[in-house]
């Protein structure tokens, strides 16, 4: 299937996107907030908590917070303690950082900002740490890339599906027979509050809500037993996991380090869907991104949560800005057209006439706009009803939208939408399903030729010129007020608001921060 | 009609039923036999294994089909009638003006870690649901829509300070029965801050509740699947302003 | 959609069919069956059966053939024993013809050939008789005419739905409920053995296996009900049955006396699927086939019977031959194309790659070849299994397939294929997924256009090749010794074989059908 | 592996299932309270009732999800285990060949109205299912295959003329029992003109029958869905030619 777009409008919208883009860009640069410290500390090595399950980054950095702020970034204060700990000989085991977290803790470290030669010795050290945390990672994106041509996937729509249980132990076989099924990409849900801890919970962990904790030690396990079926079953079967809410530099960098593969990360998605302040969502992101790049880390935006509250029909456009928006941040960050996996959804009110192909040229025009970005296509949730028939049906025509507009991540739909987290037999159910509509219906793409002044051409051009109108708008108002009025899913998100904002600060003159640093040295791709 | 039904495949008094489920065994012939004895231990008698899948080694899904032998006793079903009138907003709005004479304070949220905001939302926005207006739109209500994952503390402290007459609780998130937890610490902690007779009324609704709980629950009120904001309204005036005519 | 093909490579096909036809039809003139000359009775209106249970109509034509043999025609001994009667001043009450079957039965009749002035009178009583049948036939036919002009059903697919109690009165509400969800046309299936028997059964009945008894008090019942949601809803529905079988003639006037809409009547379901005799099933077909053109009512045929038993890729092009055969019968007996439901069916192995684009390519090649006849596609049965939400997927596709071709009677698949005859739930689920699928993608066609040289055009034309060859080999060996070969369905059928045949008589020289008579006088319409 | 399991829905010991039914009563509260009733009879607790749809004034159709309490004891799961040995066709011909010393003289049929022969066509006919050819193909067995909608008098009259060794009846249509009325009658008529020594073995098969039955429909053994040709080539030889080695 194909689609003629007007290639002036579409570069249009492009230019657009990047002006709204800029001022925000610009305050990320100007701001850094907890969480990348914390970042900065565990790209440099720093895991493991207190007994109260407090990370050692979380005690470090609210040590550092509440000495001397964390404005000139942490590494400053953090690497001249290590060398005022290292001069004072103090037993430090395998880790100086963790005993200098545990000392700060305990309330024996003193820390300074330290200037002239003593910040540059702090900042070199930082770098040094920096940088063996970035080789891991590509060491970890080397090990991908091995991996991947050793157990190829040579077929599209990856197949996506989720993991829920709550807990890591019940999640991995689960995984594994979701992937024995035919699923190529595992993503493990998270717990429903997660998102809005300021720390990453640590260890493995049995006793989530509707999602099991991203922590390191989960990510590894279940990375781990994805290896082993990946060996098993000869296709390298992907993980992934989340980064939005008020961690995402640090489950970013986390996830660079336990070789995760894709990671859900929107610019908007904490603020419109989590209340968390829009200045600390866009810097935190800027960040996170950053490292996804450098991981070679397919990120998920997630715009198809828009039409879960407002509704598919009349916000179709606001989805297209967004997904511009993110392309632009992405872009930014450093990010390749091949990891942008831009979000949309199939929420079509499905008593609606003609439905299905609006749906189609919905999911046309996202495929026409990004021709080289492996869009991730999600399924009906907001009109799932108990209706479990109903539900298998809807699912079916969400898989076939999807193969015949050559979307390039199919998250499966579940018959049990409405009613549970997904049960193993439902995974099962639903692979059929997408295995069923890809061998029979895959190719017939072929066959589908719309009119150019046809039903689905019109429609998506509608679609693109709402957009533009939009965009327009957001380019005069500005993109924080744009949110503030409720612009995406209907919420309305003001940027002096929202959780996480007393973690967002201005970077002083003298900020630094070693990762930035390293990676600007240059990509390992 | 007749006191005593059984379900209807396709003839009067057949008990045909449909079921489905998940064993965590190999799939083979005593799996099957499994799968049969779960049947009658539900009362399937005879009951058709008609579909066996292995999912992996370790599991096999199943659906059997068959008569149920039990009867449905339609004089013994527990039903929550609405035992109160369905006003429309002018009524509502008139019976708050003349006997309470103030606009009646409602706060609404999701609490725990729920960020699930549309049912609430539906409740109380404007926009409302099904064709209906929220509480917002009433002349009499004054409603605080607190919005998702507040904290029972930070709940209860919103409903002194504005002087809540009542108190609506959305729980969307059911797994591990967590919309049970919520409710239970949310109506704990209200009994601990009020006195009785200062306590506002309180409502939790869902769509995975099951209305007949609130007893045990201790609210005062559960709303399901399908609420619509009039019955809502209704009830408040119902039980806040007391009965009287508009 | 669309289709293009060689119009010559057409017409041949239809050629071969029609000299491939001419010997059976020859043979059909030839012979007449004990049901044609106990429909010529029904037709006359006698009704009603004795104390056992066997209709009078059995009783006469059994004394007739004991004593002087059908080969003459019932008409001719049957009408000159009534004038005996009256002359005799036998009271009859108001049915002469029921009093002389009671008196037949009990052996006080002594039945003989007229000859000259009393077969000339005999043929004329006779041809009075028939001709009052055949103008209550004409007024059930206007008085549909009149119906469906009040009550117009003005989409296409028409909804087939089927009820199966065994109960008239279970079928009777469950009739009702499916109208209201949407259903257009209203099958009652029969009970499993009513083919075979050699006589209609009579009155109200409740006590079929996997199906109702077809009688004419059951046709009256269904259709008075029918009636009245007609008027409930607007909308006029229809009322099938079957009338294949050992009695086809006689069912076939039932169904035209009783205003049936559409009966189920293949030239060769009952050779191959019920070992009928085949020059009696041939003989049956034609003369049923008269009734159903002068009723005005829609035949459905059986090719999609052929596929449960052959595989629906190897035997796709017998499907076309029976077609074009049954056409070419069909217009014979004077039909006319929008009375002709020719069968096909979705019944591809699933697990095929491209089984939706072969079964569209089959669809689409009987859509292109019959373009102005109301096709009757009906849906998955051979792969459908107990997994019900396999089963309600692949009825989505056949939903899907059945709209984007344009079929004209869509026969509505249920989820519980391969378990029980249709639960009332069963059907409404059933009509829920009919219902989305022709709103959400029913104009989706409009965007399908297969290339000419493409998968489904080339599939279709393979299809029609083979059918051309194997046409040509039939009418090389003649159509009788391809049905005992096994041609269709797999079932080897000789003509020399098979229920019934005892039944079939080559017509006297003086052989006299009144029916025939008075509808070779000119039709209604 | 345990000895007790429980349905798995996501987590080991949930005892999740799902069912659905129809209830011949309009749909209001009461109707939703009846499926709650019917499902807590069932075992199901505790039971959410996901779904109720009217169909037509006087039906309701519901999806319940829940947990059921009853433990599925694999102790006590009766199973008929295949209780001879599978054989190659190469093995059966050699057995009877050696051991019987003639064809073993095989009738098949679909009696009563049932006119569904795919079933016992897959087990007869050289074609056979699933990759397997059918007894046809077998040098040691003599075939007569009668075909569809046999009355029983035919076949036990066929039996007796061919003095058939074993008796292969297919069942299909299950509606109202009819499988089951007709085995019946088939195994009265053959004990009635058959003295129990010369009785031919009987098999009925089909994909709906219960294979632990067969003593009580008074058949030798049943063969129900996926059942492949050798399987009962073996069953055969094991049955009529007896144990030994070929
Ligand atoms: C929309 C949606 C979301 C949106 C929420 C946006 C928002 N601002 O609300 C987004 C995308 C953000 C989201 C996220 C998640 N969701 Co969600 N989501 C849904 C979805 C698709 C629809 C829910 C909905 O809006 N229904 C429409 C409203 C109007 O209906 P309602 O809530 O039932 O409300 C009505 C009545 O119940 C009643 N009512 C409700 N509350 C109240 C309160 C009172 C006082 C009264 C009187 C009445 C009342 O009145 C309302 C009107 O009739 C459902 C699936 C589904 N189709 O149901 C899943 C679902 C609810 N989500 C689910 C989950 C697990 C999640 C996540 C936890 C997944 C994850 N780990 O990432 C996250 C995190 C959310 C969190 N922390 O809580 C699960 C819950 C499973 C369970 N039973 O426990 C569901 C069922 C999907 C699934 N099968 O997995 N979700
Ligand atoms: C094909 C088919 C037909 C064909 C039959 C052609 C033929 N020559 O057999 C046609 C189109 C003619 C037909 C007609 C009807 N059918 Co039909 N048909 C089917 C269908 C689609 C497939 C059956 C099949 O071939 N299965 C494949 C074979 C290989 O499987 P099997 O029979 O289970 O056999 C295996 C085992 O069971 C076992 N086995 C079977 N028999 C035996 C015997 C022995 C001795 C042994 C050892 C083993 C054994 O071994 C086999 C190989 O593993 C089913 C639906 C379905 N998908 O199951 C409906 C179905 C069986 N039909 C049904 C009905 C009702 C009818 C009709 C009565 C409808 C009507 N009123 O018009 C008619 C009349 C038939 C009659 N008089 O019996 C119902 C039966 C409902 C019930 N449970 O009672 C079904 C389930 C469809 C439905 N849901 O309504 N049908
Ligand atoms: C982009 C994005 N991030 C994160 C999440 C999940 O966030 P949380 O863990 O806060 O529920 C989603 C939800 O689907 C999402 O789309
Ligand atoms: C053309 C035709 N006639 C008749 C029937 C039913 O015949 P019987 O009543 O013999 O099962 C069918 C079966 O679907 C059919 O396709």
């Amino acid at each position: 299937m194909r689609l003629q777009l007007d290639p002036t409008q579409v570069a249009r919208a492009r230019a657009l996107a990047a002006s709204a883009a800029a001022p925000v860009l610009t305050l990320t640069q100007q701001h850094t907030t907890v969480s990348i410290e914390r970042a900065v500390l565990r790209m440099a090595g720093l895991e493991g908590a207190d007994a109260e399950g407090i990370p050692w980054v979380n005690r470090l950095a609210d040590a550092v917070a509440e000495q001397v702020g964390l404005q000139h970034g942490i590494a400053l204060p953090v690497w001249d303690a290590l060398q005022a700990q290292r001069r004072a000989d103090i037993a430090v085991g395998a880790d100086p950082l963790r005993t200098l977290a545990q000392r700060a803790a305990a309330g024996s470290v003193e820390f300074r900002v330290p200037q002239g030669r003593a910040a540059a010795a702090a900042t070199s050290g930082a770098v040094r740490a920096a940088r063996a945390g970035v080789r891991r990672i590509d060491r970890q994106r080397r090990a991908r890339e091995r991996l991947v041509a050793r157990y190829p996937v040579d077929h599209r729509p990856w197949i996506y599906l989720i993991v829920a249980t709550g807990d890591i132990h019940e999640d991995v076989p689960q995984a594994q027979a979701a992937a024995r099924e035919g699923a190529d990409i595992i993503a493990v849900i998270r717990s429903t509050g997660q998102s809005l801890l300021d720390y990453v919970p640590e260890g493995a962990t049995r006793e989530g809500y509707a999602g099991t904790y991203a922590t390191q030690e989960n990510f590894r396990i279940m990375r781990a037993a994805l290896d082993d079926v990946s060996k098993e079953l000869g296709r390298y079967v992907r993980l992934t996991n989340y980064a939005s809410g008020l961690c995402m530099p640090e489950i970013a960098t986390l996830a660079g380090l336990e070789r995760l593969d894709m990671m859900l990360n929107d610019s908007m998605y904490g603020i419109l869907f989590r209340d968390i302040n829009p200045i600390r969502t866009f810097t935190d992101q800027h960040f996170a991104r950053q490292v996804h790049a450098r991981a070679g880390i397919i990120i998920n935006t997630g715009e198809d949560n828009y039409l879960t509250t407002a509704d598919a029909v009349d916000a179709a456009h606001t989805v297209t800005v967004s997904q511009l928006l993110n392309e632009h941040f992405a872009k930014q960050a450093g990010l390749e057209d091949w990891q942008l996996g831009l979000g949309h959804a199939f929420e079509i009110n499905p008593d609606l006439p003609d439905s299905f192909r609006l749906e189609l040229a919905h999911a046309l025009l996202a495929r026409t706009l990004f021709p080289d970005a492996p869009l991730k296509w999600m399924p009906p949730t907001k009109h799932m009803t108990g209706d479990i028939f109903r539900g298998y049906l809807l699912d079916a025509f969400f898989n076939l939208a999807g193969v015949l507009t050559g979307q390039g991540i199919l998250l499966v739909g579940m018959m049990t939408e409405a009613v549970v987290t997904p049960w193993l037999s439902d995974r099962d159910l639903a692979l059929q399903n997408v295995r069923y509509v890809m061998n029979a219906a895959g190719r017939l793409g072929e066959d589908l030729a719309p009119a150019d002044d046809g039903f689905i051409a019109t429609r998506a051009r509608h679609v693109l010129d709402e957009a533009v109108e939009l965009l327009e708008r957001i380019d005069d108002d500005g993109l924080l007020d744009a949110i503030a009025d409720g612009t995406f899913g209907l919420m309305r998100r003001p940027a002096d608001r929202g959780k996480g904002l007393e973690g967002v600060l201005p970077r002083a003159d003298d900020y630094c921060n070693p990762v930035a640093t390293v990676l600007a040295e240059g990509t390992a791709s | 009609m007749s006191r005593v039904i059984r379900p209807y495949g396709d003839a009067t008094g057949d008990g045909m039923v449909q079921v489905s489920f998940t064993l965590p065994i190999p799939h083979d012939k005593r799996a099957e036999g499994a799968a049969a004895q779960l049947a009658a231990k539900m009362g399937i008698d005879p009951a058709l294994v008609v579909h066996a899948k292995a999912m992996g080694p370790d599991f096999t899904f199943f659906v059997v089909y068959g008569r149920v032998n039990h009867l449905v006793e339609l004089d013994k079903v527990v039903v929550l009638e609405r035992d109160f009138p369905l006003l429309t907003p002018k009524e509502v709005n008139a019976r708050i003006k003349k006997q309470l004479r103030r606009p009646l304070v409602v706060v609404g949220a999701c609490i725990g870690t729920d960020a699930h905001t549309v049912g609430i939302d539906a409740i109380l926005n404007i926009k409302g649901f099904a064709g209906e207006k929220g509480l917002e739109y009433y002349a009499g209500f004054e409603v605080h829509n607190l919005g998702a994952q507040v904290p029972v503390p930070e709940l209860v402290e919103a409903a002194g300070r504005v002087k809540a007459d009542a108190v609506l609780v959305s729980q969307v998130v059911t797994q591990r029965d967590a919309h049970l937890h919520n409710t239970e610490e949310m109506t704990a902690a209200f009994r601990e801050a009020f006195p009785r007779a200062r306590r506002p009324l309180l409502v939790v609704g869902g769509p995975r509740f099951d209305e007949s709980m609130a007893e045990q629950l201790g609210v005062d009120r559960i709303f399901g699947r399908g609420t619509t904001p009039a019955e809502v309204a209704s009830y408040l005036v119902h039980r806040i302003v007391g009965a009287g005519s508009a």
